[in-house]
């Protein structure tokens, strides 16, 4: 008999730490894409019981992803109102916490990540180096990053070396 | 030598370094070339041309002469080197020593070397140039050496935000800051000094009634202080971009850590506070080491307690160079003459003045030992071993320029101030502005932050001396007069340039190369300008000047390109079946940013054709199992996805049936092929759209700028599902058994015929399986969500092998697809259309779609065109990149009829094979021809024939 | 006044004081036969082959700034002739034969130096691309050679060919590619026209051109009205809104292309090396300086400077294919006004107005061109008949489809080369 | 340089993708004749000074019209091509 074994893209590396810094995994049984056809939202947000977030935001497991687009975090959503895309498996998620954080990743994301411009709850579509990514805050010492799953491992090496070029400095 | 009581290094804390072998003691807060000075070493380096040996003019990122190696790092400026235990510096451009410069011949053949020389000569005989004229030329020029090994330190690159960006910690700058961060701007504060404080840390003046440097040290601390403000110091700033961006190297200095930082600061408004920089004068033999700027020798006595000579002498045109006289006089250090070319000139020095005096000669090869001085009162040989020379002040205002905008002549300073605006959100205050006294630059700051919105401070008192000079450019008389110390430009070079009508002032400087060395004419632009303006006749107004151009400090390409060392030039993207394709000792090869396997070995197979045949023989003959889920996937739903994708595709998909797969054919709008790949319907309005592995992204954009920019009234929503699922090919004679040994429910082909889609479980996971075929074997594609790949991708193997089938990679992939004439981006590599490829006919002229109009240009078709064809060899293999001609054509380009593009041994059909195009190739399928191979010396005849090499009616994909 | 090695001497013990001007400076005259708008590399060589070539004399080449003060002066100097297609391949090997011959023919040293060009490819599809190119060079007549990774490994040994990650498959050698002074080029063409009478007016920028029932009858300058017969136009950077003075819309887009150069080092790159996977090419000057380049910046610009992310990319392409170079410092950047056509080919053709030219679009390639430019586009102003091996670049290709000349095979299209 | 994603904000050159001149919004019907096409397609005012052209915010997927001067790299304006918020 056949059996499917899941699988995390980072193998077995997470979790891991550098210096004061927290590396994990994130998993979530479900993603799920809703993108809610023309002039549908207010139905979809009555289909899904909240309100949509609005952009650069993430709310109640739910993530702006794009214009019109979001990301649901294990919920069971069933509406004709959006398309919805199953994308469990497409990102690999990892966590960066510590009060290193933000320094880490200003070594790698292009955008403006200190609290008074990005606090918890804000999330961007940007770059993490080379990658397109979702980055997120959700405390203020920690960041979800989010790109796609066969990127799992150039995310994982260049956090990390990021966090190991800081700590060399505070050595 | 060491002056006691003077300075700001560490004397408890000595450090032990080496230049050139020898052993030197320094101590903590020096730099090099502080610590070489304080050692009595004058001539640390030659010069370019002439290989005249040089000393530390500066004490600054502007010093042109003193450029050393540190370890295997080149180029560095000793003036900006911090001295740090066990430093090895060694100096550059001599053999075999520094004292004994073989090339310093060069200097005795100056006559024949004049500006531009080579370009004169040289010429005869013409194959001389690359073999002996050039290399010897090269040889003579550079200054430092690479290792030629490869970097082995660490970099970093880094972003920062700020609301103001203040560039330079002197008197400007920190008050400018002091007046943000009280006020609670943002503010990041840099300094490429590796203290804060700029001149006040060299001059004796008081601020706020106590000495400047405790001062500087009162401001430090209570900016540290503050949470709102950022200070780097050993950060210079670089470079000025758009919409207030800026670009900063800093030099760590923390053993371990990166060697450097590269910052890219984004700042709402930024102050450049960057100070200005003393100029030389210009008179005969102005070179000898011990020749200095007359600041520098006040910064080595105040801030490092250097002497620079024993008994100095100064020489300028402003009260400025006075106090070089009186501090070196006061710390107990002889002055051997005090001369001011103004004849006018207060000297109020306990020394020999000479005003309205001029140094018309120097004399000592290694060092400076007399200069000679002619006055009012006549000519005098004074000895000295150190000559602090000012020419007055150039504000340092490069960065100002950095989007082209010149700066304007300041008539009173006798030099160039910035243009207001010429970088949109930032100011130059104080010094750069042409402020000269520290009073107007803290005032300058301070003001430069209220207008900002920080509020009004209390300045301190300080120096309010006003400058004084009257401009003076160079002393007449015979010897060369240096102007661009590294380069080995002089008043004769640019007054030759003018004789010979290179009067622009960039026509000059390429001419000459005047400020085209390291730095950059930090030092020697003005003074150039000034004669190249008296040559011509002209004002220095007239005559302009060159463009100061980004970066403000040489920046290593290492901390530029940080990161890209080794792999992380680009993400790279691992499949799900990488593990378990690497431990079957698989080669992979890149495709796009992914990894794939090139072929599976078998124990006993030699070479990569062994493996891939029998791969090839084992898809034919059993099974292959093959990770596609690099082809791009996109899911695409809406009301309006059938009318999207007719758009976008050449053919049509609103008449497909749910549960069916088409092939298609996606045009540029240029009416040249974009791409291709399959399409299911998945349901009555969702389609899963596949493309080639290389083109993904690029389809996903123009997809997206079609629906938002052409297509703004459809509903319709797409999004890439390339990641979410593991796909695998399964394809062979026996793939239909293999998966059903596999599935949760069994399929069969009137279920899902050739071209249908189902959706199945495998083990209670969902999956999506399409029946489609790259190899032309009855074969499957299927999906699970990418969790499960690794173990569906063992599975498919287990069970594949069971039945006398494996793994296959791109090898096989690629001979399989070739057999059946399928095309890649070997073939639609950009400049093939529709009709090359025999696809024409898809374009359907019932709708309209991206690419229709274009395609139809009269170029785009016809028999004039490179045509897709088969070709087969009787003998010998067909080099792909060969071109074709006809059997007795000469091999010249006007007779080359095409090129291969994929090529093949079968070992299905047991021949050569390969794809190509041909002049009208269609019309000459049967007839033979050659191809050509010039580079790998291969000649080939070859038949003609249909792409599609095996089983033409395609009964195996239905089977 | 002929330059040579005795001449160099003489003037040396002489005290350098019997050099002449290079050029005169004259007063514009009120007439001429051409007027040729643009003194940079290709109209100083246009002018110097009317001269030469057809005895053309009553000429002026009017510039707006310095002569040779646009591309040709900031550009990375590589001359080669490793063209693919048919209407650039013969053309490019036309301008490669007159490069070897420009130094005895200017009387000037331009310090052409065929030091050898070697385009690196990173999978087997590139090697492919790149046989079917040097076949293509060698049928044109010119040189090429296949090296495998070994070969490269001999000629380039500091490349990093262990922690890469584009691996590097082989290279294509072109033995007689190399570089050149980029000034120099100017400056000989200027003081060959010169001294064979045409006029060459700095300083000068043209306002308007004056056309009369469809033909033209002169321009319009900062210092004066100029009647001329003919009008040639060869404004790299500016020909869009040169062009536009005439009422001619053409297919070019402005776009800037940056260029470094290091501080000076010792030798230690011979070759003019170009890297397959990350738009990075690289030589050293005779000076010691590494010049090197990326792509384009991408966007329309008319700013000549660029911006920080693609001096980033060319920086690390350089870090992940020769990690020697890490060390060397960055001293200078600029950046050059590229004129963009769809296929990244040029157009040297009559316009739709009598008596009025155009030599434009030479993309990133321009420098290589100077010689072959200026002798076709002189070959059409004199003749009104295309020049052989340039008669492909022709205005309507776009419009028709006919003869796209498309090497980096992106498309007809712009933004794409 | 740095340009405003009407959704995301002000980002880095860098997050951006450059199609060229807005002339790509107004297509030509398929059967507009070769002269309007090679006008859309080939054809540009290539102004020196404010042009508008069109820039996809990758990361994101939104295009974005940005009206800027090309001798300055000043953006005076960026707009959605698409409202899609």
């Amino acid at each position: 008999m056949v059996k499917l074994i899941p699988q995390s893209p980072f193998g077995d590396a997470l979790p891991c730490s550098i210096d004061t810094a927290t590396l994990q995994e994130v998993t979530y049984g479900s993603i799920t894409w809703v993108a809610p056809f023309a002039g549908r939202q207010v139905a979809v947000e009555q289909a899904i019981g909240q309100k949509l977030p609005e952009p650069n935001r993430s709310v109640n497991d739910m993530l702006w992803v794009g214009p019109g687009q979001y990301l649901a975090f294990d919920k069971e959503i069933t509406t004709d109102q959006a398309a919805l895309t199953d994308q469990s498996d497409a990102f690999a998620i990892l966590s960066v916490q510590g009060s290193s954080a933000e320094a880490i990743l200003a070594r790698l994301v292009p955008i403006d990540l200190r609290s008074a411009s990005f606090g918890v709850g804000h999330t961007a579509r940007t770059l993490i180096n080379h990658m397109a990514a979702s980055v997120t805050r959700t405390a203020e010492d920690a960041f979800e990053l989010m790109v796609m799953r066969s990127m799992a491992g150039t995310l994982l090496e260049e956090v990390s070396e990021a966090a190991k070029h800081l700590s060399a400095r505070d050595a | 030598m060491r002056v006691a009581d003077k300075g700001r290094i560490d004397r408890g804390r000595p450090v032990s370094f080496t230049f050139d072998g020898r052993r030197f003691s320094g101590f903590q807060g020096d730099t090099i070339a502080s610590a070489l000075l304080a050692n009595g070493v004058r001539t640390v380096g030659r010069s370019f041309k002439y290989h005249r040996p040089r000393g530390i003019l500066t004490a600054g990122s502007e010093e042109p002469n003193a450029l050393i190696t540190i370890g295997d790092d080149p180029n560095q400026r000793a003036t900006m080197v911090e001295l740090s235990e066990g430093l090895r510096a060694t100096s550059q451009n001599n053999w075999p020593s520094l004292r004994y410069d073989l090339l310093s011949v060069n200097d005795a053949l100056a006559p024949f070397l004049s500006a531009g020389f080579y370009y004169k000569t040289f010429m005869w005989p013409r194959s001389f140039w690359e073999k002996l004229y050039e290399p010897v030329i090269r040889r003579a020029a550079g200054l430092g050496a690479l290792s030629g090994a490869s970097n082995s330190d660490p970099y970093e690159k880094a972003y920062a935000f700020c609301d103001l960006l203040i560039i330079g910690a002197g008197p400007t700058g920190l008050m400018a800051a002091l007046s943000a961060g009280r006020s609670g701007l943002d503010v990041i504060l840099c300094d490429e000094d590796f203290a804060l404080g700029g001149r006040l840390l060299s001059e004796t003046e008081t601020v706020g009634g106590q000495a400047g440097a405790d001062w500087v040290h009162a401001a430090e601390a209570e900016l540290a202080s503050l949470s709102n403000v950022r200070i780097m110091t050993r950060t210079t700033v670089t470079g000025a971009y758009d919409q207030g961006t800026y670009g900063a190297l800093e030099r760590v200095a923390i053993p371990g850590a990166p060697l450097a930082c590269f910052w890219r600061i984004v700042a709402k408004n930024a102050i450049l506070g960057a100070g200005a920089l003393e100029r030389p004068i210009a008179f005969p033999n102005n070179d000898r080491p011990g020749i200095m700027m007359a600041s520098a020798v006040r910064s080595y006595l105040n801030r490092y307690g250097v002497a620079t000579g024993q008994s100095v002498s100064v020489f300028g045109n402003n009260d400025g160079a006075h106090q070089t006289a009186r501090d070196l006089i006061a710390a107990g250090v002889d002055v051997a003459a005090v001369i001011d070319t103004r004849a006018d000139a207060a000297i109020e020095v306990d020394a020999p003045t000479y005003s309205g005096g001029q140094v018309v000669a120097t004399s000592g090869r290694h060092g400076l030992q007399g200069i000679t001085v002619e006055h009012s009162g006549g000519r005098r040989q004074i000895r000295t071993d150190c000559l602090a020379m000012s020419g007055g002040w150039n504000p340092t205002l490069h960065l100002t320029c950095h989007m082209n905008t010149r700066p304007q002549w300041s008539e009173s300073i006798a030099s160039f101030v910035p243009r207001s605006g010429a970088i949109p959100g930032l100011v130059a205050v104080g010094a750069c502005d042409g402020v000269m006294d520290t009073a107007g630059c803290l005032k300058a700051g301070m003001e430069a932050a209220v207008a900002l919105g920080a509020s009004p401070q209390s300045l301190p008192e300080a120096d309010a001396a006003s400058y004084a000079l009257t401009p003076f450019w160079m002393v007449e008389g015979k010897g060369r007069k240096w102007i661009d110390f590294q380069n080995d430009v002089h008043v004769k070079d640019i007054k030759l340039a003018a004789q010979e009508n290179f009067r622009s002032v960039e026509h000059m400087k390429r001419y000459t190369t005047q400020g085209m060395a390291t730095d950059q004419g930090k030092s020697s632009n003005v003074v150039a300008l000034a004669v190249l303006a008296d040559a011509t006749g002209r004002g220095i107004p007239e005559t302009g000047t060159t463009t100061f151009r980004p970066p403000f400090v040489p920046v290593p390409i290492a901390a530029m390109g940080a990161g890209a060392q080794g792999h992380g030039f680009a993400p790279k993207r691992l499949t799900t079946s990488h593990g378990a394709t690497v431990a079957r000792g698989a080669p992979v090869i890149e495709a796009g940013l992914w990894y794939r396997p090139s072929y599976f070995p078998q124990p006993g197979e030699t070479t990569w054709r062994q493996s891939c045949d029998r791969e090839v023989r084992m898809v034919r003959n059993a099974v292959g199992i093959c990770d596609v889920s690099t082809l791009g996937k996109i899911d695409v739903q809406g009301p309006d996805a059938a009318a999207f994708l007719d758009f976008v595709y050449a053919n049509t998909f609103s008449t497909l049936k749910e549960a069916r797969v088409r092939y298609g054919l996606m045009l540029r709008e240029d009416g040249h092929v974009m791409d291709d790949g399959t399409v299911a319907r998945i349901g009555a309005n969702q389609y899963v759209v596949t493309t080639t592995t290389a083109a993904a992204g690029q389809v996903m954009t123009h997809l997206e700028f079609v629906r938002q920019a052409l297509c703004p009234a459809m509903d319709v929503q797409f999004t890439s599902v390339t990641e979410q699922w593991a796909q695998f090919a399964v394809a062979g004679p026996k793939a239909r058994t293999l998966l059903n040994s596999l599935l949760d429910q069994p399929i069969d082909n009137e279920g899902l015929p050739y071209m249908g889609f189902a959706p199945v479980s495998v083990a209670g996971v969902d999956a999506r399986l399409f029946r489609i075929s790259f190899s032309g074997e009855h074969a499957y594609e299927i999906a699970v969500p990418a969790r499960f790949g690794a173990t569906l991708f063992r599975v498919l193997l287990a069970q594949a092998e069971s039945m006398g089938g494996g793994p296959y990679g791109m090898e096989a992939l690629n001979v399989l697809r070739i057999e059946k004439g399928f095309i890649t981006h070997a073939e639609i590599h950009g400049r093939t259309t529709a009709f090359d490829i025999g696809m024409d006919r898809m374009i359907s002229l019932k709708k309209d779609c991206i690419g229709q109009a274009a395609a139809q240009r009269p170029g785009l078709t016809g028999a004039d065109r490179d045509q897709l064809v088969g070709l087969r060899a009787a003998d010998g293999a067909i080099p792909a990149g060969g071109h074709v001609f006809a059997q007795r054509a000469e091999h010249i380009r006007i007779n080359s009829a095409g090129y291969v593009t994929s090529t093949a041994y079968s070992p299905t059909l047991d021949q050569n094979i390969a794809l190509g195009f041909l002049k009208d190739g269609r019309a000459r399928h049967g007839e033979t021809i050659v191809v050509v191979d010039h580079l790998r010396g291969i000649r080939t005849e070859v038949e003609v024939c249909d792409p599609v090499f095996f089983d033409p009616e395609g009964g195996r994909l239905r089977g | 006044m002929g330059f040579s090695g005795f001449q160099v001497i003489k003037e040396a013990l002489l005290g350098q004081k019997g050099w002449a001007p290079m050029w005169r400076d004259p007063e514009p005259k009120a007439e001429y036969d051409i007027v040729i708008i643009g003194g940079g590399g290709h109209g100083l060589a246009t002018a110097f082959y009317l001269a030469k070539e057809h005895g053309l004399t009553n000429i002026a080449v009017l510039e707006k700034g310095y002569l040779g003060g646009g591309n040709v002066g900031r550009n990375t100097t590589i001359v080669r002739a490793n063209y693919m297609l048919p209407g650039n391949s013969e053309f490019y090997s036309h301008s490669l034969k007159l490069w070897e011959g420009m130094e005895q023919e200017l009387n000037y040293n331009v310090m052409h130096s065929q030091r050898g060009l070697i385009n690196l490819f990173h999978s087997d599809g590139q090697r492919d691309a790149f046989v079917r190119r040097g076949n293509a060079m060698i049928n044109q007549g010119d040189d090429a050679v296949l090296l495998d990774t070994d070969s490269v490994r001999d000629l380039l040994p500091y490349l990093d060919f262990e922690n890469v990650r584009f691996p590097i498959y082989g290279g294509l050698l072109h033995p007689r590619g190399g570089t050149a002074r980029h000034d120099a080029v100017a400056w000989g063409y200027a003081r060959g026209a010169d001294q064979r009478g045409v006029d060459l007016i700095q300083n000068c920028e043209v306002t308007s051109i004056d056309v009369t029932a469809g033909r033209v009858t002169g321009v319009q300058t900062t210092r004066g009205a100029i009647r001329a017969k003919k009008v040639a136009m060869v404004t790299a950077g500016r020909s869009g809104r040169v062009a536009a003075m005439a009422g001619i819309r053409l297919p070019i887009e402005s776009h800037i292309l940056q260029a470094f150069v290091t501080e000076g080092l010792k030798p230690c790159i011979d070759h003019v090396i170009s890297f397959g996977m990350g738009h990075f090419y690289i030589s050293q000057s005779d000076k010691g300086g590494l010049v090197f380049g990326g792509d384009l910046d991408f966007y329309a610009s008319y700013a000549a400077r660029g911006n920080l992310p693609m001096k980033e990319h060319v920086m690390e392409a350089a870090m992940t294919l020769m990690p020697m170079i890490g060390k060397a410092r960055v001293l200078r950047s600029w950046g050059g006004i590229m004129d963009m056509t769809p296929d990244g080919s040029p157009i040297i053709d009559k316009t739709g107005i009598e008596g009025l030219y155009l030599d434009c679009g030479w993309c990133y390639g321009g420098f290589k061109a100077v010689p072959g430019s200026g002798f076709s586009f002189a070959h059409l102003i004199a003749t009104d008949r295309h020049h052989e091996p340039a008669a492909k670049f022709r205005l309507d290709r776009f419009k028709t489809g006919v003869g796209l000349m498309d090497e980096e095979s992106t498309g007809s299209q712009h933004n794409l080369h | 340089m740095r340009i405003s994603c009407p959704y995301c904000g002000e980002r880095d050159r860098r997050e951006f993708y450059y199609l060229g001149d807005a002339v790509y919004l107004d297509r030509p019907d398929r059967d507009a004749g070769a002269v309007a096409w090679d006008d859309y397609l080939h054809n540009r005012d290539n102004p020196a000074g404010i042009t508008t052209d069109l820039w996809q915010h990758t990361p994101c997927g939104a295009w974005v019209k940005v009206t800027r001067d090309t001798t300055t790299h000043a953006i005076s304006a960026t707009a959605p091509v698409r409202d899609m918020s």
